[in-house]
């Protein structure tokens, strides 16, 4: 069948597609006017944000770390930040813009969220503190991390025969779950959350 | 057989058993009558049977996860009362009155959908699992939890019943350079996953029911997005939009999370599939023997990539296997139930399961998994479970 | 896009809507988080999708009937919250823990099972559906209730896991005289039918799970009979006895009820067989059309002789056919959903669906039933039903 | 495998099975010691019966009728009772002893259902005011209806043709639920039920 076949529903305007379509892309496609400098975000980020994510972006309890963790992605315990780990800055943009702060997502202003953007990528240490952010600069921003991301799934990466017998001459049990006090109870009502 | 006439239900008492040669009491008595629950509920003897979650594992209740208690679950469906959650803002409460789906972007026709609209157009069926891609991540480095419904309760299966995106693509007249697909939820995360055109245009579905009625809250009421075979989070829920475009968006969710760590510092993006899994459910941790004598070995399978080929067995931790039976109906993308019998002549034993896919794909060991991508990886830890029987009958999570 | 930085959410009002261009109230906040419900429930939203039963139609809700809101559900797999009710001294609330399975009779080996013994038997899982066989009973005579849900709920579908006569059968070692097995409940009316040993022999299972979880009360909790493709009532629920035996036992319910008078007085009895049977679930009285233009007219079949081979749909009152799609999967004695498109012009039209099963067997007309049965034979009305659709797209259920 | 090769669970005793084995066919197989008469019964059935079946087992509103409907099974409207329909007398007894009164099933001694049942076959002008119920008269007492059961599925007893195209001339409808209001509501809360 052709386009419009059903005829179901009703044409999506210019200004109903703006009300929604909130995505930016690493090229920019979808950011819009506005800017915001390091310093504005940092006001911004302490009303909205220090409460959960740290004065400094370092987390607060389980909550994410939003900076640091440079070098630690081939250590035993990687810190995964936005300056550590993620590729592209218009990831920052896009989800402050979309999902916080985490009590009041899509609240921020476009100019409140460049500035928060501008604020964390220079705690990062990925732009200085004359930064500004907008839709010109936010795209140029080359993240840290970006090269090593391999955007090709290179499974199966384990490729085993079917060995009925004889499949390996020893079993060592080398870990165990028990004792470790670890388990939350699987009968009756459910364990209290440590957080409530 | 018969009481006494003086007294209706003569032996009804406190102190009486129920089982034979005694006739139980709710025999001798009537029930509530039809639609005492016009929408039913399990037997109070099920209370135990629900969602759990660990509260250590996430800072907030509302983006988090509560495992599906596999341990109690028979066959392939999961009544919805128990499909595993996670949301990443908690669990909108949606009006499907108001709810609508926005489909633009490359497209000629962009166009908002009603739910009523939506269930207009021609629809599809399909009974799919959806795992998350971190079933069981918190096992990398070590044994931590002795609990089948916290090591793989991340995985349930429906059936799901809804719209094909390609039925909705060609409603819209997508543009040629229409290569990707950005879906869009209407939750506090606004919940966002970049999918390929192919993938879209092949069983991709807009879901509107689960299991023959309306979606439950936790699944994306009214409509998510199912996506067969593949991670969990692609699976947008609470849907609102979806649109084409010719690059992907590089989302939060497939850039800082759902990428694959591995020890060089290096990260595996767009690793959408979830590949070929199994467990033993039965015995488990919480199911554990009573006694030698015969079981029924059992567990589920499934493969991101198809149909489960086949599942082996080992009682002696992978050095000797059997080929279990496989229980109908065997679909593609689904759960599928194994089982084989095992005479438990009361001595330690360690089980494992192995599932082979349609591809050939044989189940890795945890090792090999470590060896080729470390600890750190997170997600789409397919291993094998070991279960440690001792003799007393106990079954514990273990590592070999 | 963006609110102010004086207040959060400074968009969120009574007066709101939710759509496009506005932000729904919903994705700007949390929702609840995980086990808000460790059990969970529809939403609120859905509060009308519920089992309803007629109260005219019987005595007490003790003995009575609900019926399954056919008119929202989809796919084949009815949510165990809506499977329709039929008890006949109301839904007994049985101790898994004192319910026990007796099976005895012209066997060696009697035995008294545990549901904890029942469930370390091998175990098989099947889709089917459960009729009852008065379900339209009320319409011999002519047109009375204007639903889908009232007509047609007493049909339903699920999972169903459980361990095959067969094994238990031969685990007690059934004596060459065995021909015949009585099955007996455990409510307030002891409900008792004979079956058949090679009916019991061939795909009955003892089942203990529906839809993956434990049955629910109202379908027989902890253990019910399954015997597929044959008549609702001999799936003894709440089961807690099997005898062997070398003759039927003429209980009440096969000879005072579930027998068929014919228009000369005599009656059929052991009809237990389904035979096949569709109805067009969409539109239907509750579900009408919203003005000319496509539609999808969808419906359910299903056969207690086997799968389903093919649905016809006619839009003009049967006088011609066109052959609808049938959905996957297609299984044996399961609901099969069928589809067809169907440009409405906006004029009168009469819906008909008329089903084929493996068989061969063609779903009668109302007419032919009659002519054949008269109106006095209560049970096993399968004919085609009539939707008449008026101008103003209302659907009524008219005979033909 | 062979008999007991799971050996799951225990042996039934002859005690446990007496206990739950209550079936009664109509050769008498099942039936207990006892017995009971026409006049006995009558009282019982005052006391536990009638109340919804009536005096003579006329029925109470929608509760079941016992007596009556001769002759009616080929009328427009049959009545089916034990004497009009039922093929055994078996039946009754078995019937009785399991599941009445509705309210308090298997609570009656068997000399109880015994003479119940001789009260019920009286009240039908099956036996005589005088008949003694028991495990030896009852399978002799031979039901009016019984030889009009035929205890073979004559079905499938419609054979169609699957016609296609112009199957039939005329299409009248001859009936209609309009109107009718017998319809409870299918949206909201549920009809009040006409007996609460
Ligand atoms: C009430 C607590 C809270 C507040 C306040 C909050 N956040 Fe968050 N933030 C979270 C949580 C929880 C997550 C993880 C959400 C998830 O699991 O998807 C998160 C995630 C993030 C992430 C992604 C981290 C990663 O590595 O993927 C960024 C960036 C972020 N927040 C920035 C902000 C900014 C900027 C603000 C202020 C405007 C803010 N947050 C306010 C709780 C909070
Ligand atoms: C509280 C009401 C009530 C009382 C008291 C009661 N019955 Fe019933 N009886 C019913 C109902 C309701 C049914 C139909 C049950 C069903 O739907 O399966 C029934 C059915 C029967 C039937 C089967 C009728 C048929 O045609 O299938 C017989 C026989 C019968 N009762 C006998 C008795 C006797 C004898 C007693 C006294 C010992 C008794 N009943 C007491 C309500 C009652
Ligand atoms: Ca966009
Ligand atoms: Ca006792
Ligand atoms: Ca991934
Ligand atoms: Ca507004
Ligand atoms: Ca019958
Ligand atoms: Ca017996
Ligand atoms: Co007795
Ligand atoms: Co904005």
């Amino acid at each position: 069948e052709s386009a419009g076949y059903y005829g179901y529903g009703e044409p999506a305007t210019k200004e109903q597609i703006a009300g929604w379509d909130i995505d930016v892309r690493p090229d920019g496609k979808g950011l819009p006017e506005g800017s915001g400098t390091v310093d504005e975000g940092m006001n911004v980020y302490e009303t909205y944000c220090s409460s959960c994510h740290g004065a400094f972006g370092e987390g607060m309890g389980r909550f994410p770390k939003l900076a640091g963790g440079d070098g630690s992605l081939t250590e035993d315990r990687p810190e995964k930040t936005v300056g550590s780990y993620w590729p592209y800055a218009s990831t920052l943009w896009d989800y402050i813009h979309r999902a916080m702060p985490f009590f009041a997502p899509q609240s921020l202003t476009d100019d409140q969220v460049y500035a928060l953007t501008a604020y964390v990528l220079n705690l990062n240490y990925i732009v200085d503190g004359d930064f500004v952010a907008n839709k010109e600069t936010l795209p140029k921003v080359k993240m840290p991390n970006e090269d090593n991301f391999v955007w090709e799934d290179p499974r199966p990466d384990i490729h085993n025969e079917r060995c009925m017998k004889d499949c390996r001459d020893t079993v060592e049990v080398t870990d165990s779950a028990v004792g470790k006090n670890l388990t939350p109870s699987t009968t009756g009502p459910l364990d209290k959350g440590l957080t409530e | 057989v018969g009481g006494a006439l003086a007294g209706i239900s003569p032996r009804l008492g406190a102190a009486e058993t129920q089982y034979p040669p005694e006739i139980p009491s709710w025999t001798r008595s009537l029930g509530p009558g039809v639609v005492t629950d016009p929408y039913g509920v399990p037997s109070p003897f099920e209370k135990g049977v629900i969602r759990r979650n660990v509260p250590w594992l996430t800072a907030e209740k509302t983006s988090s996860i509560s495992f599906s208690p596999l341990q109690h679950l028979k066959g392939i469906i999961t009544p919805n009362g128990l499909f595993f959650e996670r949301h990443h803002a908690g669990r909108p409460e949606v009006d499907p009155q108001q709810h609508r789906l926005m489909i633009h972007g490359l497209v000629d026709r962009p166009i908002i959908l009603s739910m009523e609209d939506l269930q207009r157009f021609p629809s599809v069926s399909q009974i799919n699992f959806i795992e998350c891609p971190a079933n069981g991540g918190m096992e990398w480095r070590g044994a931590q939890l002795n609990s089948l419904q916290f090591l793989h309760g991340m995985v349930s299966c429906a059936e799901w019943t809804g719209v094909r995106l390609s039925t909705l693509l060609q409603e819209v007249g997508m543009k040629p350079e229409g290569k990707w697909l950005l879906a869009e939820g209407a939750d506090g995360a606004a919940m966002t996953r970049s999918i390929p055109m192919e993938k879209a245009l092949d069983d991709v579905i807009v879901a509107y029911a689960q299991n023959g009625e309306a979606l439950r809250r936790e699944q994306g009421y009214p409509i998510r997005l199912v996506v067969p075979g593949w991670e969990g989070n692609t699976h947008v829920k609470w849907l609102r939009r979806l649109e084409v475009g010719d690059k992907p968006w590089m989302q939060r969710e497939e850039t800082s999370k759902y990428t694959d760590l591995m020890p060089d510092g290096t990260a595996h993006g767009f690793t959408w599939v979830m590949e070929a899994k199994s467990v033993i459910t039965s015995p488990c941790p919480e199911m554990p023997l009573r006694g030698s004598g015969i079981y029924q070995i059992e567990g589920i399978a499934w493969s991101g990539k198809g149909k489960v080929k086949a599942v082996d067995v080992s009682v002696d931790g992978g050095r000797n296997w059997r080929q279990a039976r496989l229980r109908e109906p065997v679909m593609s993308k689904s759960l599928t139930r194994f089982s084989l019998e095992w005479n438990w002549d009361g001595n330690p034993a360690l089980l494992q399961s192995r599932v082979i896919d349609e591809t050939g794909y044989v189940q890795p060991t945890l090792s090999q998994l470590k060896e080729a991508r470390g600890t750190n990886s997170i997600y789409h830890k397919n291993a094998i479970q070991t279960w440690q029987v001792t003799p007393d009958g106990s079954v514990n999570n273990v590592q070999v």
